[in-house]
């Protein structure tokens, strides 16, 4: 019986195999494309196992490699949490895995499907060795290694100048939030625990450290912020909507629904493993910044018509989802309240599974819809429903879960961070109490424009009639798209629908960070109902939900269907005058507007109508124009100022080298009269 | 003699060194810069040549000798010829005026009797008081090399920096070892040549020898 | 006699090369007595792994670990590129930049300076290695002069008189240590011998060697490149040919800074103070700044590589100045990692150069289309040297950082800002050149990728595995400078 | 034998609640028309149009996708399956653990969902423009809505409708602020959330205001028969909800006959007064701007924070 942690390592080792067929049989890209994939679906599923067996069983195993500083070897841990993302990175990775086949020898000739190939493989294994390394040499390695492979498949298509620069602002991005991380273990290793030798930079010596708070807050705000701007946390999330859709859809589906995990990995690992003790601030901090996301990510996405920038935001938003619920968690533990802290973070971190299903099942469906259309503006499609059945269905499946709707799996988690929220009241801090019910508020204020934004997409994208000037010929996407798809989308409703199991599965994280376990209360009910605290305070039963309102809709239709009523087709009523066109059609800047109407302080807005008035009548114009630009107001605020800063520092610098020999040697002169002086 | 007298002596030359480096600081003309060069080399390689006598360190006689033949001879005929062959007649334009210069020389002078202070205390021979003069004499050399605007100039700020540097040694220490001084004396030695190339590339690319052109690799626009 | 084989090779090949003058086998006459000095070196380097330090030829030369690794880097390099510089002097050749004059010319300066840097890392004499070091200066000076175009003489000019001056400080610095050394050890030859001064640096008079040192760390930091002493360092390195670049950038820094390290563990031993790291700590906090801050408006792609050449100079000057094993480990291994990244980052960039005939950013552009080799290698090369995992340089300022955290926290923050500085320029302009269409004027080269390949794979293999030896190597020479 | 009870009182709801919901509609028109001094066409009016609805035939454009036709099932299922968790006639409901108050708000949502969809599915300017004022008043609601919420289960110790119901029907009848604003609060949210006067009007096509029926314009038939009647239900479900959180007293605790028929006839009555007071409110007041929406809603979320407010602090 092969340990997990040895499989995982296979896995890793196994994302090499597709890189070398590049060098083998990079001549026939057909073949490549369809081997190297399957061989990556494979790897990932050796990852799934691994880290579900990592779970499961209740033990922590530990690995030193020969490799990394003579000092300082490459450690590897893989327990219960590293194990649960490994599990959901290899999950998604293997859905995407079999979408690509069909994506990548449809994306035609002349793309640089190599390089592609050759990164993708690189990303995910670099994404499996965050999740194993255990000391902060090995982690940073393979968390720069996965931040480069990313940037140079937002690289893909670099002869557009949106690529280049968004990938350039991910990458400097990225490379700050690295060396904050960086920084964060150098104070955790030099600072606290009395600096040896290099053993003490293990995350062993780590979790062994006790630190004084002072240094502890140092260190968990630099690793917290590091960590935020990978995640894509406001106001670190500029890079986030540009980067991921100029990247090819799986790549987009892999970033979004699993990249950005990786940081919730190391914020969880970081406070519940290694700092474990800490202050409530912390936790409310963590919250504050999560909800603000949240609401501030949805809707900014409601202001999108780009399909895929949309579903960038949406990220935001459920990374802020996520981080509410580990905030809360964070809160509960610094009280001593560890059965709800663990209800907390089961949420948070169920909620991360469910994120990356449903995320990369959207960014797969819009990989499909962009391939058949060629589009990414939502307001030249339409009506796509006819035309691709499968692949609507299937987004229709990702709609309702991102929105939280029930039966599907969005839902379960944002009903256990609810409760997580009802159960403030036993905090003991007043403030708190009082606070923490707004947090409610404004997680419910998200679901709903969640709902609201995806009815847009939805609505926009695939019903309705075709809006595009360019009559298209469209096509449903071919089976190994469908095939991942489809996977994903049964994910979201299994872990809709079932996710008593899952979560007693998911038990065993909570138990090794926090010592306490849901399961004692929540196996009340049996597999059937999910009862988190207590039966008599909240239980959901997806199953019977499910059964219950597909067999009264099975009934009514069967009732109304003993007489068959005919049905006839007929246009659509047209009041009597002019045919209706395409362009009647609400569209996604229309739908959005009652609520830049509502939010609209929230933005930079730039609104223009021009109308273009009929001579003889200037009452009614003969066509008028519509001008909308919304602009994220962060940019204006953070990152220009410090850009400018930095080029005028350049600019003085520049001073320096200004070409006269004599300033040079004055220069020397002074610079040895004054050290002279000083001596 | 005794070695009052030769003390003396020394530190006569030592003044007439300093006095070569103030007037090179203080000449606009070429051809003079360069005779006086020659004047203070020769009084350079006197006063190794008496140190040698004093110390007795015969190895000192040689480089003396060295000395007297590159410093004295070699290289002032070098400078000499480009002067001729490349028609350089014009005075030399400094940045700062004549007497600022010797301002800030006569406080390079203090600066560095200050710093050799400590030196000389722990010194025991009797040429060590000509440590402050080695020293601002390299200090004025390096002044010189940025005061004036001229290629050549610069040159002969360059090598008087070396006499200093030569003086400096032979003052503190009767002489390097003399490995070093020989390997000194190359270095000089093709450094003149190595100028000398440059100065037909300078005048042949620039036609002529002001530095001032030579301003065109600059960051600060 | 390895040793002297090792010093006599690069000479005796400056005298043939000059003497056949600029036959078609030149070069390979060229790369084959490169390939005898690295032979020689790598024999040298495992008979002091074996028996420690040598000391031979009377005194004269001595050998020990830190000096025995910087030689087996300068052989290796010097190889690498004098195959690099094989195909390229003659494109050069073919654009008509350089005549038969100057081939032979540069062929035999080539292996002189060679010559003058082992000279530098071998002798015994702090003398010496100042005659060396000026030696190296004035081999180079005419290299970089000459393609004879005016920006070319003018850094030429510049290279010559700022290093004249800085190099004549270190003679009087050089001086002093004499002066106090003869106290102690007695006149004539012996008192400048390393292997005497160390053995009584304790008694050496403090005073005299603080002074001395003021104008050592002047003296050879103006060759190092540390600001405020860098400005002949830009010019110099961009307006030469590449593969001096790629020397002065990859080696000559190194030598300088070797000899620098070297007075300071005398200065160390005398004054039992901080004084001596404080000064390199103060001048590499503000060279990694400045340079990093230039990097962002180069417009000219060799200078802002020699931009960076400043600012890992300054790194490496800062961790020695810091002290400590395990900031010296990370400055040995960063001078390494440095010297073989930058010089295959010049090799690339060469190449890039010559397929668009011009050194301007702006002009250069779809490397990925138009040489993939060329682009990829220029792209990797910049981020391992903007320092990216899983490239060496990575962890060799980890190691430096780590220390740096430790020992003084509060200036941490200065190195990251000028790294990420560094990065973010670094990046802009390479991304810029490697991605996008060809442009019209781009013209194919056949490319050297030997150099390149080992540069890199070495850069790699190294940043995730040390071998034992070299190990040992970095330990012994922690050893002798701590 | 006892499994059997709780089916049969399951089953009993369940038709109570689809029988009940379109009389309670007629009572609130019939109340309506007299407020404004009408004559009305008398309770079962709604049982009459839902009937002839189901006996015309279907027109659908011809672009509509499944989603058009699927909706009206949906929409009715959905407000079924609610009715049956809801305590309405009894306290031990056995399905009512399936489904919390949250899940039961959710559970409309996603009908609302599918609506919204339906609505943009024919692609007219109408459905588009009621989905998405749907939708930004559902998304305004929705905080309030939560807030009510948050306060009665703070008061109730559960989001499950049977424990809230018992905790409060156990309690004697007292004056508890926090609920008394939360009650407001819930008030204006089902306004809202069932499309009353002021923030919509069900009886009017007049086009620029509507927005429940601009999403249902294109429905006919038994299609529209079934919407119709689910959003009676719904209606129905929000008073029943409001009734079971605010005033439980008298719903059956027990199974016998007896308890569980005057929980009926008291559950008439409450119904009753409910709507005599939701039709005060409507004729009252006029219908609203669109944008002044906000402010409507605002006052619900702010009454709803003022109860947990005074929870915390009075309670």
């Amino acid at each position: 019986m092969i340990a997990p942690i040895e499989l995982s390592i296979i896995s890793v080792v196994a994302f090499v195999i597709p890189v070398l067929f590049v060098v083998v049989i990079g001549n026939d890209p057909r073949r490549l494309i369809r081997m190297s994939f399957s061989v990556s679906a494979l790897a990932s599923l050796f990852s799934v196992v691994a880290g579900a067996m990592a779970v499961a069983g209740h033990n922590v195993e530990q690995l030193v490699l020969p490799l990394g500083l003579p000092t300082l070897p490459f450690h590897l841990r893989l327990d219960q949490l590293s194990g649960f993302f490994i599990f959901v990175v290899g999950l998604l990775s293997f859905f995407v895995s079999v979408y690509s086949v069909g994506y990548v020898s449809g994306l035609g000739a002349g793309k640089p499907v190599k390089r592609l190939i050759v990164f993708y493989n690189i990303f995910i294994a670099a994404m499996f060795m965050v999740c194993l390394a255990d000391d902060a040499l090995c982690f940073l390695v393979a968390w720069e290694v996965m931040a480069a492979a990313s940037y140079f498949l937002v690289m893909f298509e670099d002869g557009r100048s949106e690529n280049r620069r968004a990938a350039y602002l991910y990458m400097v991005m990225a490379h700050v939030g690295a060396v904050l991380i960086l920084l964060s273990f150098g104070v955790m290793a030099g600072v606290t625990t009395g600096f040896e030798d290099f053993s003490c930079y293990t995350f062993d010596a780590m979790r062994a450290a006790k630190f004084p708070l002072k240094w502890a807050t140092v260190a968990f705000l630099l690793s917290f912020f590091g960590f935020a701007a990978k995640a894509g946390v406001i106001p670190f999330h500029v890079w986030l909507p540009e980067a991921h859709p100029v990247a090819p859809s799986n790549v987009s589906a892999l970033m979004s629904g699993v990249m950005l995990k990786t940081a919730i990995y190391g914020i969880v690992r970081i406070t519940f493993d290694i700092i474990k003790v800490f202050p409530w601030w912390w936790g409310t901090m963590v919250l504050v910044l999560g909800l603000v996301s949240a609401v501030m990510g949805v809707l900014y996405a409601l202001m999108q018509h780009d399909l895929k920038k949309l579903l960038a935001y949406h990220s935001v938003e459920n990374i802020g989802i996520i981080l509410i619920g580990i905030g809360l968690s964070m809160i509960f533990t610094s009280f001593h309240l560890p059965v709800m802290a663990a209800l907390a973070l089961i949420a948070g971190l169920y909620h991360t599974m469910n994120h990356a299903m449903f995320k990369g099942l959207l960014f797969m469906g819009a990989g499909a819809v962009l391939h058949a259309t060629h589009e990414r503006n939502m307001d030249e499609m339409g009506g796509l429903i006819h035309l691709m059945p499968w692949t609507s269905a299937f987004f229709l499946v990702g709609c309702i879960s991102i929105s939280a709707l029930p039966p599907f799996n969005g839902f379960v988690s944002e009903w256990l961070t609810f409760q997580a929220f009802l159960l403030s009241p036993s905090l003991p801090v007043p403030l708190m109490k009082l606070l923490i019910p707004m947090g409610a508020a404004l997680l419910a204020l998200t679901g709903a424009l969640a709902a609201a934004c995806f009815v847009k997409v939805f609505g926009v994208i695939f019903l309705g009639n075709w809006r595009g000037h360019s009559q298209h010929v469209v096509t449903e996407a071919g089976w190994s798209m469908r095939a991942g798809m489809s996977l994903a989308s049964l994910a979201c409703l299994c872990l809709g629908v079932l996710p008593a199991i899952v979560i007693n599965w998911m038990d065993a994280i909570s138990e090794s960070l926090l010592k306490a376990r849901l399961v004692t209360t929540s196996g009340v009910y049996g597999w059937m109902w999910l009862t988190p605290v207590d039966p008599e305070r909240a239980s959901y039963s997806g199953p019977l939900v499910l059964i219950g309102i597909v067999a009264v809709c099975a009934v009514t239709y069967l009732l109304l269907h003993v007489k068959p009523g005919n049905i006839s087709r007929v246009p659509v009523w047209d009041c009597g005058f002019k045919k209706l066109t395409p362009k009647m059609q609400y569209n996604a800047v229309s739908f959005s507007m009652p609520f830049r109407r509502i939010f609209g302080f929230l933005f930079d807005i730039k609104e223009q109508i021009r109308l273009v008035p009929q001579h003889q009548h200037p009452a009614f114009p003969e066509n008028s124009q519509y001008y909308l630009r919304v602009r994220d107001r962060f940019w204006g605020w953070l990152y220009k100022p410090v850009i400018d800063r930095v080029v005028l520092l350049s600019r003085k610098t520049g001073m320096l080298q200004h070409g006269r020999i004599h300033v040079y040697l004055i220069y020397s002169f002074v610079t040895i009269i004054v050290l002279l002086a000083l001596l | 003699m005794n070695l009052q007298v030769l003390a003396q002596v020394n530190s006569f030359l030592a003044a007439l060194v300093l006095l070569t480096a103030f007037a090179m600081l203080s000449q606009r003309k070429i051809n003079s810069l360069v005779t006086l060069f020659a004047w203070q080399g020769l009084f350079l390689s006197i006063n190794t040549a008496v140190v040698g006598f004093v110390a007795s360190k015969h190895h000192l006689y040689i480089s003396s000798l060295l000395t007297l033949s590159i410093k004295v001879i070699l290289l002032p005929y070098i400078l000499h010829v480009l002067v001729v062959r490349l028609k350089i007649r014009k005075e030399v334009e400094t940045i700062v005026n004549i007497p600022t210069t010797m301002l800030i020389g006569i406080a390079l002078v203090i600066f560095s009797y200050h710093l050799t202070a400590p030196v000389r205390e722990m010194s025991t021979l009797i040429t060590r008081s000509t440590l402050a003069v080695a020293l601002a004499t390299v200090m004025i050399g390096l002044l010189m090399m940025i005061t004036r605007k001229h290629a050549v100039t610069q040159i002969i700020g360059f090598l008087a920096m070396e006499n200093g540097l030569f003086f400096a040694a032979t003052s503190a220490t009767y002489g390097m070892p003399l490995v070093v001084e020989l390997g000194v004396a190359l270095d000089v030695l093709i450094a003149a040549f190595i100028f000398g190339i440059f100065f037909f590339h300078i005048s042949t690319t620039f036609d002529s020898l002001s530095v001032e052109q030579m301003e065109s690799l600059r960051e600060d626009n | 006699m390895i040793l002297l084989g090792l010093i006599i090779t690069p000479f005796v090949a400056a005298l043939i090369l000059a003497f056949i003058g600029d036959r078609r086998f030149a070069p390979a006459i060229n790369i084959f007595c490169s390939f005898l000095t690295l032979m020689a070196a790598v024999a040298l380097a495992i008979e002091v792994y074996n028996h420690g330090p040598i000391i031979a030829g009377g005194k004269f030369f001595f050998v020990d670990a830190f000096s025995v690794y910087l030689s087996v880097l300068t052989a290796f390099v010097s190889m690498t590129t004098a195959v690099f510089s094989r195909g390229y002097m003659q494109r050069e050749r073919e654009h008509g930049r350089v005549g038969h004059v100057r081939m032979r010319f540069y062929h035999a300066m080539f292996q002189m300076f060679m010559f003058a840097m082992l000279l530098c890392l071998l002798t015994n004499n702090i003398g010496v290695l100042w005659i060396s070091m000026e030696l190296a200066t004035l081999s180079t000076v005419l290299l970089v002069s000459l393609y004879r175009t005016p920006n070319a003489i003018e850094a030429a000019w510049k290279y010559f008189i700022l290093c004249g001056v800085g190099i004549a400080q270190a003679l009087f610095g050089t001086v002093l240590l004499y002066f106090a050394a003869e106290k102690v050890i007695g006149e004539g030859g012996e008192a400048l011998l390393w292997t005497n001064l160390i053995g009584v640096s304790g008694s050496l008079e403090p005073t005299v060697l603080s002074l001395a040192f003021v104008f050592l760390v002047v003296g050879y930091g103006t060759k190092v490149g540390l600001v405020p002493l860098h400005n002949w360092l830009p010019d110099a390195h961009s307006e030469g040919p590449t593969p001096i670049s790629a020397v002065l950038s990859g080696l000559l820094l190194n030598i300088a800074l070797y000899a620098l390290v070297r007075c300071k563990v005398l200065v160390d031993g005398s004054t039992h103070t901080h004084y001596a790291g404080n000064i390199m700590m103060g001048f590499g906090i503000v060279s990694i700044v400045v340079a990093s801050f230039s990097i962002l408006r180069q417009k000219d792609i060799k200078r802002m590589f020699s931009y960076s050449s400043i600012e890992h100079m300054g790194i490496a000057t800062f961790a020695f100045g810091l002290g400590g094993s395990i900031a010296t480990f990370g400055a040995l291994l960063h001078m390494l990692m440095h010297s073989l990244t930058k010089s295959s980052i010049f090799f690339t960039v060469g190449h890039a150069c010559q397929m668009h005939r011009t050194q301007e950013i702006a002009r250069i552009k779809g490397l990925f289309k138009g040489d993939p080799f060329v682009g990829w290698s220029l792209i990797l090369g910049a981020m391992a040297i903007a320092g990216m995992p899983p490239f060496g340089v990575f962890t060799s300022e980890f190691l430096i950082l780590t220390a740096t955290i430790k020992d003084v926290p509060l200036l941490a923050p200065f190195i990251l800002i000028g790294l990420g500085v560094a990065f973010a320029g670094l990046l802009r302009k390479v991304q810029y050149m490697v991605s996008g269409d060809v442009a019209s004027y781009f013209e194919p080269i056949k490319t050297a990728r030997a150099p390149v390949v080992f540069h890199m794979a070495l850069v790699l293999v190294l940043a995730f595995y040390i071998p034992d030896f070299l190990n040992k190597w970095f330990q012994a020479a922690v050893e002798l400078l701590k | 034998m006892k499994a059997l009870t709780l089916i049969f009182i399951e089953i009993l709801q369940a038709i109570v609640v689809i029988a009940l919901a379109p009389a309670f509609a007629g009572w609130v028109d019939v109340l309506k028309c007299w407020t404004q001094g009408r004559t009305s066409a008398g309770v079962m009016q709604p049982y009459r149009n839902i009937a002839k609805l189901f006996v015309k035939d279907v027109v659908i454009a011809d672009n509509a996708s499944w989603i058009f036709r699927f909706t009206p099932y949906l929409v009715f299922g959905s407000a079924v399956v609610v009715g049956s968790v809801v305590p309405i006639i009894s306290m031990n409901l056995f399905l009512a653990p399936s489904a919390d108050i949250i899940v039961v708000i959710a559970i409309f949502a996603t009908a609302r969902f599918f609506m919204a969809l339906a609505g943009m599915d024919i692609g007219t300017a109408f459905g588009g423009m009621g989905a998405s004022r749907e939708m930004m008043v559902a998304s305004l609601t929705e905080p309030a809505i939560l807030m009510a919420i948050f306060t009665v289960s703070l008061a109730g110790r559960s989001t499950s409708l049977l424990h809230i119901a018992r905790a409060f029907a156990s309690g004697a009848l007292v004056l508890r602020p926090s609920i008394v604003f939360a009650g407001i609060a819930f008030v204006l949210v089902v306004i809202a959330e069932t499309g009353r006067i002021p923030v919509d009007n069900p009886s009017t096509h007049l086009e620029l205001t509507m927005i429940h029926e601009a999403m249902i314009l294109e429905y006919s038939g038994r299609h529209l028969a079934l919407i119709e009647w689910g959003a009676m239900i719904r209606f129905f479900l929000f008073v029943t909800l409001g009734i079971a959180c605010f005033l439980p007293w008298g719903i059956a605790v027990t199974d016998n006959a007896g308890d569980i028929a005057t929980s009926v006839f008291l559950m008439v009555i409450k119904l009753g007064i409910a709507g005599a007071v939701l039709v005060l409110i409507e004729t009252g007041l006029a219908k609203m701007r669109l944008f002044r929406l906000t402010e409507f809603l605002g006052a619900a979320f702010l009454m709803a924070t003022l109860g947990v407010i005074a929870f915390f602090i009075l309670e």
